[in-house]
């Protein structure tokens, strides 16, 4: 079932940023990996099939949280909705199943992440923009599943579409999902285990540093500048050992092609894209 | 006998219920009875939902809710909802906002006559803090602590189904099982059931596994076809896209969104004619077919 | 549904004690409550069915704690079995929704019991007989259902075909199933709502004095004297007020017949009264 | 790829293990593979069953079991287990006694990887102060106090089903779905189903609704038609009453219960065998019509 002649395949010439972030998020995924999504999750639902497709054939996808394995079309418009999930292999309850397996420390390890504001040490924030609680200058969606999935040890993948000092802020206004906390030990000395692994960008890659757990910059995209991601953040980045900043690797030729034929034709992955352009406030939302 | 119409249905909800609301971003949400409650002018309603829609932003344009028990509001690739988040933002709603776990915990416990029950959700997150139904608790076995949530007990779930009998007996056909389902009608005081069509018992019972909820839990069953429009009700049905598109539209100003509710809402004098008003035969056609989404 | 004439019909004149029990027991349940029997529920089965043909027609049944208003046929010889709930409306999940049901303090207050030690103030041992729990004389069973039902606020009947000093005693080895537990208070004292409510044998129908919640006669089968219950009993019963003991109304023409013909044609109601002659210790199981 | 040979998937059951096993008095139990455990000789495994029946006999009568943590043993009207009642009381087996809920809660708080939940079962009962893996707990919010039941990871979960893929995807016909299949297979380490037949991939899509288990829960997957024999499997067959009645008969006396044993245990080389020897064809086709019950 995979593309032939991924392996060998060169980097591509002609890609966009989005498919380039699909393509970074797909290397998330390995083989054995079970994966969910939640909604508005175009660019992990196409990362998610382009590793099935490529490296991860036995990837498990239970799509939409709902169905497991599904027989997919193009990326729908709802990344929640039946379309997504129609002739799947089972339809999971949502009452008790699915959170027995997703709590379940040893199924479904990886959750990618979409929210409004995250910070330095990759806490995240879907609830509220200034003010206080109750009466919040901006009233984002909510944490929904992230508030559940940031505190049971999951390792979490943020992607981000809009990096800018809006959205990678130093102090999260409001942590509804929780990152590193305060940063060092703080996660591990709650008991939390998992804890964010990798920020994905539209110009950069980012992780944490191993000891204070203060986000790192891993790689930049091709054609964006170390300085341009610095101005770009909200806080003052930290640079991988030994100073030297390396390029994100392009997607390949049969990744582009995989995405803009087979699993994404209509463009779906673009569309956050083009939200971020039209407000100010408020990001895609995790399942 | 259960069978009731929308009207009568619609005053087992009273002002100032909690009321548990059936909903998934554009997905399986009772809007004809939706419709119901804001024509007949109920107010200071608290809803709870995993994650709200469309319901939710009418709800808020029509002043009915004072409150909003959940995990996310969202009509997903149709954006935030509007009025809501303006009401919110003005202090007439107040959010007590939950991890998809704490909700589950809170109305499992509603359901299961337990005091509380616990979670791992929520930790080092600032929504434990705010929250006074929520309380971290130590393992008496010395394990790690746990958030407890307490029990929440609505006064009324609303919710939409495929099918029922006259007895109240609900089923579903083979779909998502969203938690709106599995756990609100039990948790709940009162439950009112819109389905797509009333059957005879015997049909149920040809496929007994696929009943969802026992008649003793239920008080009303109301037959309303395409009752979830403009959601979406699989199988039977995709989500209105264009109509969808024109509620975030109108939703983005006071004014066009009270027009907006005039016109779909009060102004059709029944569900029928509510489903003429957003297109009809061929309209709805499509929408069996998935293909207005 | 019903028997046809049940309202009016007479006293019947002949008819055996498992009868007069089964009678006894289906005049515990009124229309609209709903009711599940456990394994090896024989008069419970019976009983529920001819409530449900007679006086409760809307008495709703949970068979086998499985299946919803099943159509049923004669009763088989297992009460768990699927021949009990063929042709249901609903098969209940055990794992979430049945408890979920029967935890609901709206739903399914009544329980019938049966166990093989039953004590002055209502409590039930299925557990163990002499010696200590690790290593006793007899064991039983196991609490199964019974140590819920006893403690989550249900209504329990007791029913009990070996009315004997053995399966009636001052106390019981040990408590599987929470009665009035020391009496008096103790059980309201603890938070617990409901408890025994009946005691049906096959000597006599026993309840339990409001405020002390001992044990007490609260009628006589035909043919069996207040003695003769005394004496089989392992302590001291109390006596309704005013002392006069009135004799158990015998069932009607009606519902033995129905009992007979359409109920249980096969007598699987008076298994568990062969199988009281057979052994010495270990009692019927309550679900 | 899943499939496996019993003396393959037996394997995954190791001496000492706790084995949480399918059963239901005389419903659903995954007797194959415990005849097959049996055979192989293990030893010191502890037993994990909502209600036990004849299975939990053998595993007494074979000296293959050491602890029961459970609410009853029983095989309903063909009585008590004699095997296992003698081995308690003869201190071989040691009992946790839990009710209903407090054992859903134990296996549910596992496979949640919750540190405890908590029942309201069971207080004023003397089950929980024998147990330390109950604790009597407040309610934060000042309610009632519950019990707080330890999670408890069974090493490996034995199940009967209808039907699976080679990946291990799981189907259950319509019929009864007991907390053995709804639980068990979640909370413990590893996961052997034995099937009556397994089925391509596509067989499943058809109905999504009835699959149980997704492959990923699963690691070994046996083709045993009639497996659960002599328990029921509904719908595909009744309950073998003859042969319950010839070992609740056997069981009275250790001796009778070892020849009983070597002839339908240790004699028949595999399953094929078995079948032949407890009636072959004429007989199943009698279960299968529900009429040898």
């Amino acid at each position: 079932m995979s593309v032939p002649g991924w392996e060998k395949s060169p980097p591509a010439r002609d890609y966009s940023v989005d498919e380039l972030m699909v393509a970074v998020l797909a290397g998330c995924f390995r083989p054995g990996d079970q994966v969910c999504n939640g909604m508005a999750s175009f660019l992990p639902v196409s990362a998610i099939r382009l590793a099935k497709l490529t490296h991860a054939p036995d990837l498990v996808w239970l799509a939409g949280a709902v169905g497991l394995e599904p027989r997919p079309g193009p990326v729908p418009a709802s990344t929640l909705e039946a379309p997504l999930w129609r002739n799947s292999l089972m339809y999971v309850e949502q009452c008790g199943d699915f959170w027995t397996m997703v709590l379940n420390g040893r199924f479904l390890s990886k959750f990618c992440v979409g929210a409004a504001q995250l910070d330095r040490f990759g806490n995240a924030n879907n609830s509220v923009i200034g003010g206080d609680f109750h009466s919040p200058r901006v009233r984002l969606p909510g944490t929904a599943g992230m508030g559940d999935m940031g505190s049971i040890g999951k390792l979490l993948y943020y992607w981000n579409p809009d990096h800018s000092q809006r959205s990678l802020v130093r102090k999260v206004d409001f942590v509804s999902c929780a990152g590193y906390l305060s940063g060092g030990r703080q996660r591990s000395d709650l008991g939390l285990e998992g804890g964010p692994e990798l920020v994905v960008t539209n110009l950069a890659v980012l992780d944490f540093h191993p000891d204070s757990k203060h986000m790192r910059l891993r790689s930049v995209h091709p054609g964006v500048s170390v300085e341009e991601v610095q101005s770009a953040t909200g806080f003052e980045l930290l640079l991988p050992d030994g100073g030297e900043v390396p390029q994100t690797p392009p997607p390949t030729q049969a990744q582009v092609d995989a995405i803009r034929t087979v699993i994404d034709p209509h463009g779906m992955r673009r569309r956050e894209f083009r939200r971020m352009r039209q407000r100010a406030a408020g990001g895609p939302k995790a399942g | 006998m259960k069978l009731k119409t929308l009207p009568e249905a619609a005053a087992l909800v009273r002002d100032g219920d909690l009321v548990a609301l059936q909903n998934m971003a554009t997905q399986s949400a009772p809007m004809a009875m939706v419709r119901e409650l804001i024509r007949a002018g109920r107010r200071d309603l608290g809803l709870v939902c995993l994650v709200g829609g469309m319901a939710v932003d009418w709800l808020a344009a029509s002043g009915s809710i004072n409150r909003f028990v959940g995990a996310a509001v969202s009509m997903e690739q149709f954006g935030l909802c509007q009025r809501f988040r303006k009401a919110v933002e003005a202090g007439r709603v107040r959010v007590e906002e939950l991890s998809e776990t704490a909700l589950l915990a809170r109305l499992t416990a509603g359901a299961r006559s337990l005091p509380f029950l616990p979670t791992r959700g929520l930790i080092g997150t600032d929504l434990i803090d705010i929250n006074p139904n929520l309380e971290l608790l130590e393992d008496p076995f010395g394990g790690p602590p746990v958030v407890a949530c307490r029990a929440l007990v609505p006064d009324v779930a609303l919710i939409h189904a495929h099918r029922a009998d006259r007895f109240g007996n609900v089923q579903y056909e083979p779909t998502a099982l969203w938690p709106d389902i599995g756990i609100m009608p039990k948790a709940a005081r009162r439950v009112v059931v819109t389905v797509e069509r009333v059957v005879g018992s015997d049909v149920l019972r040809l496929n007994p596994d696929r009943t969802v909820l026992p008649g003793f839990m239920v008080d009303a069953v109301v037959e309303a076809p395409w009752g979830a429009h403009p959601t979406s009700f699989n199988p039977c049905y995709g989500y209105d896209s264009g109509f969808h598109l024109r509620w975030a539209e109108a939703a983005a100003a006071p004014g066009s969104a009270t027009e907006f509710l005039a016109a779909f809402v009060h102004a059709p004098a029944d569900h029928a004619t509510y489903l003429q008003a957003v297109g009809g035969a061929a309209r709805l056609a499509a929408l069996g077919r998935w293909e207005a989404g």
